[in-house]
């Protein structure tokens, strides 16, 4: 496992201030599919990465629409953290024409090409060939934007993942693998899954340079993801981000999660990211009510987008068959 | 006191482990009872070396499965969702489905694979898939979908028991389906349709979900004065056409009901088949009912409007028998 | 002067490379000239950046070459067989297939995966398969299937230009065939079937190598005072009912062939589209000429004696004219 | 990578005279199919181990016929190795009714079940997972036989090969994994398919005990293999056992090698295993006439079968759908 290269970059408290709206966007955002899930309002099984924000935030601070981003079942904090509307995604996310999708897609398929968020699967690993293919575009072109993939560490169980990792050190890609280590992988723990406790690991064999950090440490994940995107842009070939970090929700929403004590889920809303955040800055002189107004900001701003998403209109199902060719004169098959 | 598919599965599961020590489950967190519930409590039951919980490799855990098969082991294998059997397929069609053959006859695979498929509920494009007309064409292979719980629980067990790879398809939809178990239910022979209903206007083929379906278009037809038999196919691979047959030298008119889109589809063997074998017994043409050629969308009214449903076959069946649609 | 498959299809590669800077191809030794030369040169020529060598890692290649479709390359790839498709399926099928669909129209893959199928030379059961009927059912694929050196350079060039996911299968046994290329080739249009032959009594129906088994097949009817008209279908997926109405409206016979196993084959759906909306055209059951339900076997006599050949082309058809069969 | 935990095992002089016989039967056996593959006589395109004996003599020696193999497309070294009877084994090459396999294999799908050959794969990788389960087999039996896979250096770039390590290890399977490193896949050199130059680096992030050795001295092999499979033997879990050697042929019989220099050839003439062994029991006082011998019995063993097997009946056309399903009844499709 390497270490980084280059200084860790320190954000101003500006910055901080902006990272602690962001986080608090996806908390609430991912708050309101839970409350509007139990209540019947959201197709399918969402799965919410509450607990996790701070690895979503501290990477795509450093991100320009440019830059592609792929994600996985778990990828509404990266997409709102990549810069979508927080309305079109929620709309999306209830199946409605004015999601991202036009409600073709759904929650564990989000994408916004205008934002650089180029896709989720559902199926696990599946992401990350796609994104060693937008960086290889990138690179083919001389282009010096970068592609940037999260996944699950149980994506590390499927070959695609370490396929992906040989062909894009061999290729010299430009594309951040960034992992979220939560211990889990649906209802089975890490040490069910595989005897490799830490999936930066995977990279030592490849010459891959990897770092392991605190994922509920936002500042931690700034610093890194920094460093690691400074090496992409100049070319250095991939890197892979190891964030060790918590779901403080289930696997989905209505998991019972029987396999966790409730001693694990309390210990895990200690090491909540918000809250860490929110001691650093008040240590360093920012007022509790700054950052309680910058919490109620992006609760309103979220509930307001949410609530115009649940009025906005349903897909006309006359329209259903668009969106399958580049032609017409392909789409008629019965 | 009725039970769920689900809790039926699981009971041909634990009397198959009871019965056969060579049966293992394997799969992502069956030991902890699996995505569904199916496997709950089997592993406290018969030990986690009886049940295995796997890592998130559908690739490797096929082809263990297979190679413990090639051993003796009876490996049940458990893959999630059938949409994901697309990481599974080299090991299953070039390697499960051919060693038999490969090998002159020296070795075989006896193995199950339960797979959950279809659409509901918005689950969204790459979790509502219906695939089972890829695996009807690989010699080798043996392709189940029952319709009910209490189908279920003895195909799954003949399937168990058959010693060929079988691939074994529940609809997500019948995971909720509630039926009485029979005292000692018989093990219906892998390889035999059922006549779910006689009739003697109309022939609706069936499989999985669609049944009942197509049994409540059957209620709605009765009430429009045409009589339908209802053919629950059970078993794709092979096809039992000499049920379909005796079925369509009776009623001379076909309609063919599934959930998979049309194009490729397991309906348009059997209509080929039907065509050219029972060519001079059809009165009209066979109709298939079946969904439009395009992925599942995840808007319910868009995913709604797309799946095949009770009133395609009504409106298909009567177009048959009232001599519209050709 | 006359140039093989091989030849023809790298000349396509080659003028597409030159054409359009976004053209890409990737592939197991491609840049040393693929398994089969059709890459010969063009890395030297284009250089190793548009021409590259990637691991035996067909799932990611097939991801990296859709992730690269969804940001504007044009990725041509090579997987060496159709066997080996099986481990690209989950991308194929549930992204590259699905991506327009799922993103609402924001994103498209155009890409055109190459591949070589079909059995010859005892080449075995996991080098010998015809697998496009799998293709078929999926919803936002292409499937081109080119019978003759100068169709596939056309076909090839329509499929790169095209702006879907093509697959584009390649038969073993037509790698070797040779035609003169004419001066300014046509690039016919994807979706687009060919009358190969006119005929008026009978319609054979085929596409790749076995189209030419047809051409055979019809010279030989001809001498029995039989006309046979020959589709060479060209595109599998969207099928072009069109041209095969119009020539069953002429001929009221059919016989489909193809080398893939009868069960669930691409033929299954052509009759039963014929069977329903032909139906009052038919003058005798629609015949499928196919391969038996067996893997291919690795011995010349038993590869031989599985294959479907010319003269069960014409038994079929000879069975219709005269009323055999059915 | 882990060094071995117990001493070599040290073969007597009668051990190495086997193994010096059992070199040739296979570098005999491999010219007669490249000499009856010229010739037309053999179906497909066979694949040659010619050069890389030791490693299937050396594993092998350690074998009993209840131990499983499995191989890939360069299997035939393995399968004789292992005890399969040469004319049978020739026969199925053949495509003979009198094959191991009665002509429905052939050269890709070797399988032998009376000797423990349980098969061979033509697709890269998918040996691997199938001789994982046979390991699972036997532990879920309580036996103490184990399983070995032999695949090349190019495997490691198919996830599956990822996949199986993991879980093999996480279920402590006694199944021996040999790479056969011979620097190339197809007409690609390993430094094209991957930035792991050593298979046994893969070994590290699973603690999964690995070693790197020799793969043309066929005593290396021998001791390393015997340390290996006595780890296996006391259920210690599996092991990846890396052997470095040449494919003196071609790919396959036909390969014109245009990707190797006449020096590259020249210099793997000089590591040929077979060459190694003479030397070293010349040194040991073994007399030059007696090793002459050995080769020619050997040699002669092998012709003989070689033309019994070329003169074996055809398989039946008629017999062409058996062995696809268990009972008839399920064999009815058109
Ligand atoms: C190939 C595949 N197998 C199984 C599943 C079912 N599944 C969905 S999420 C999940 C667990 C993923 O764990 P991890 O990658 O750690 O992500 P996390 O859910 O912990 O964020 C599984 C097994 C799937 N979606 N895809
Ligand atoms: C999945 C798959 N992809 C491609 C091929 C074509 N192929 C046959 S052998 C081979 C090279 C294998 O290299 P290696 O594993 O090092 O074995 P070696 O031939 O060197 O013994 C390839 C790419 C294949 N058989 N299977
Ligand atoms: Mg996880
Ligand atoms: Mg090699």
């Amino acid at each position: 496992m390497h270490t980084l290269q280059t200084p860790p970059a320190t954000p101003s408290i500006n910055d901080l201030l902006q990272m602690y709206r962001a986080l608090w966007r996806i908390r609430v955002f991912e708050g309101q599919v839970q409350r509007l899930a139990a209540a019947g309002e959201v197709p399918g099984f969402p799965h919410l990465s509450t607990g996790q924000e701070a690895v979503a935030v501290g990477v795509c601070a450093h991100l320009s629409p440019q830059d592609t981003l792929f994600t996985s079942h778990r990828g509404h904090g990266h997409v709102l953290a990549k810069g979508a509307d927080i309305e079109a995604t929620f709309a999306e996310i209830l199946g409605r024409e004015t999601g991202v999708c036009r409600g073709r897609g759904g929650s564990m398929h989000l994408v916004d090409a205008a934002h650089g968020v180029l896709g989720a699967t559902g199926v696990v690993g599946g992401n990350l060939p796609l994104a060693a293919g937008a960086a290889w575009a990138a690179q083919a072109r001389g282009e010096k934007h970068i592609s940037v993939v999260f996944f699950g560490d149980g994506a590390t169980g499927a070959g695609v993942f370490h396929e992906t990792v040989n062909l894009a050190v061999l290729w010299k890609l430009p594309v951040l693998f960034v992992c979220e280590n939560n211990g889990y992988a649906e209802f089975t723990s890490r040490e069910e899954h595989s005897n490799v406790k830490h999936v930066s690991a995977f990279a030592a064999p490849y010459d891959l340079t990897a770092q392991t950090i605190d994922g509920n440490d936002v500042l931690a994940v700034y610093a890194a993801a920094g460093a690691a995107i400074a090496q992409l842009r100049r070319g250095d070939g991939p890197y892979l981000l190891e964030c060790m970090t918590y779901r403080m929700a289930g696997h989905f929403v209505g998991d019972a999660q029987h396999y966790r004590s409730k001693e694990e889920l309390a210990a895990v809303r200690e090491k909540d990211p918000i809250e860490r955040l929110k001691r650093h800055l008040l240590a360093q002189g920012v007022a509790q009510s700054e950052l309680d107004s910058l919490g109620e900001q992006a609760k309103e701003e979220v509930q307001a987008a949410v609530e115009r998403a649940r009025v906005a209109p349903h897909p006309d199902p006359r329209t259903v068959g668009e969106y399958v060719y580049s032609a017409p004169s392909l789409a008629h098959v019965p | 006191m009725s039970q769920t598919f689900i809790e039926i599965l699981r009971r041909a599961l634990d009397e198959e482990l009871a019965r056969d020590a060579s049966v293992h489950l394997l799969g992502e967190d069956v030991a902890a009872g699996g995505a569904f519930g199916v496997t709950r409590g089997l592993a406290q039951k018969h030990g986690e070396q009886r049940v295995r919980n796997t890592p998130i490799s559908e690739a490797a855990i096929t082809g263990v499965a297979t190679g413990a098969a090639l051993c003796g082991l009876r490996p049940v294998l458990e893959i999630m969702f059938i949409d994901f059997a697309t990481l599974a397929l080299d090991c299953l069609v070039n390697q499960s489905a051919k060693y038999r053959y490969m090998s002159g006859g020296q070795l075989a695979v006896p193995m199950v694979v339960r797979t959950q498929a279809g659409a509901a509920g918005g689950a969204a494009a790459q979790h509502s898939q219906s695939l089972e007309a890829w695996f009807i064409h690989v010699p080798g292979l043996v392709v189940v979908a029952p319709s009910s719980p209490v189908e279920a629980y003895g195909l799954l067990k003949s399937a168990i028991r058959l010693g060929d790879p079988v691939l074994f398809i529940e609809h997500k939809r019948l995971y909720t389906m509630r039926e009485d178990m029979p005292e000692n239910p018989e093990l219906p022979p892998i390889g035999k349709a059922r006549i779910a209903r006689e009739g003697k206007d109309v022939t609706l083929i069936a499989y999985s979900a669609m049944v009942n379906i197509a049994l409540e278009a059957a209620d709605e037809l009765a009430r429009a004065g045409i009589s339908a038999e209802v053919l629950d196919l059970r078993t794709l691979l092979p096809l039992d056409m000499r049920t379909i047959a005796a079925s369509v030298a009776k009623t001379h008119r076909v309609v063919i009901a599934h959930e998979a889109v049309q194009n490729g589809g397991v309906g348009a063997e059997i209509a080929a088949r039907i065509g050219s074998e029972l060519f001079d017994e059809l009165d009209a043409p066979v109709t298939r009912v079946a969904c439009p050629f395009v992925p599942i969308p995840f808007a319910p009214e868009l995913e709604r409007a797309l799946l095949p449903g009770r009133d395609d076959i009504v409106r298909a069946a009567r177009g048959l028998v009232h001599g519209q649609g050709h």
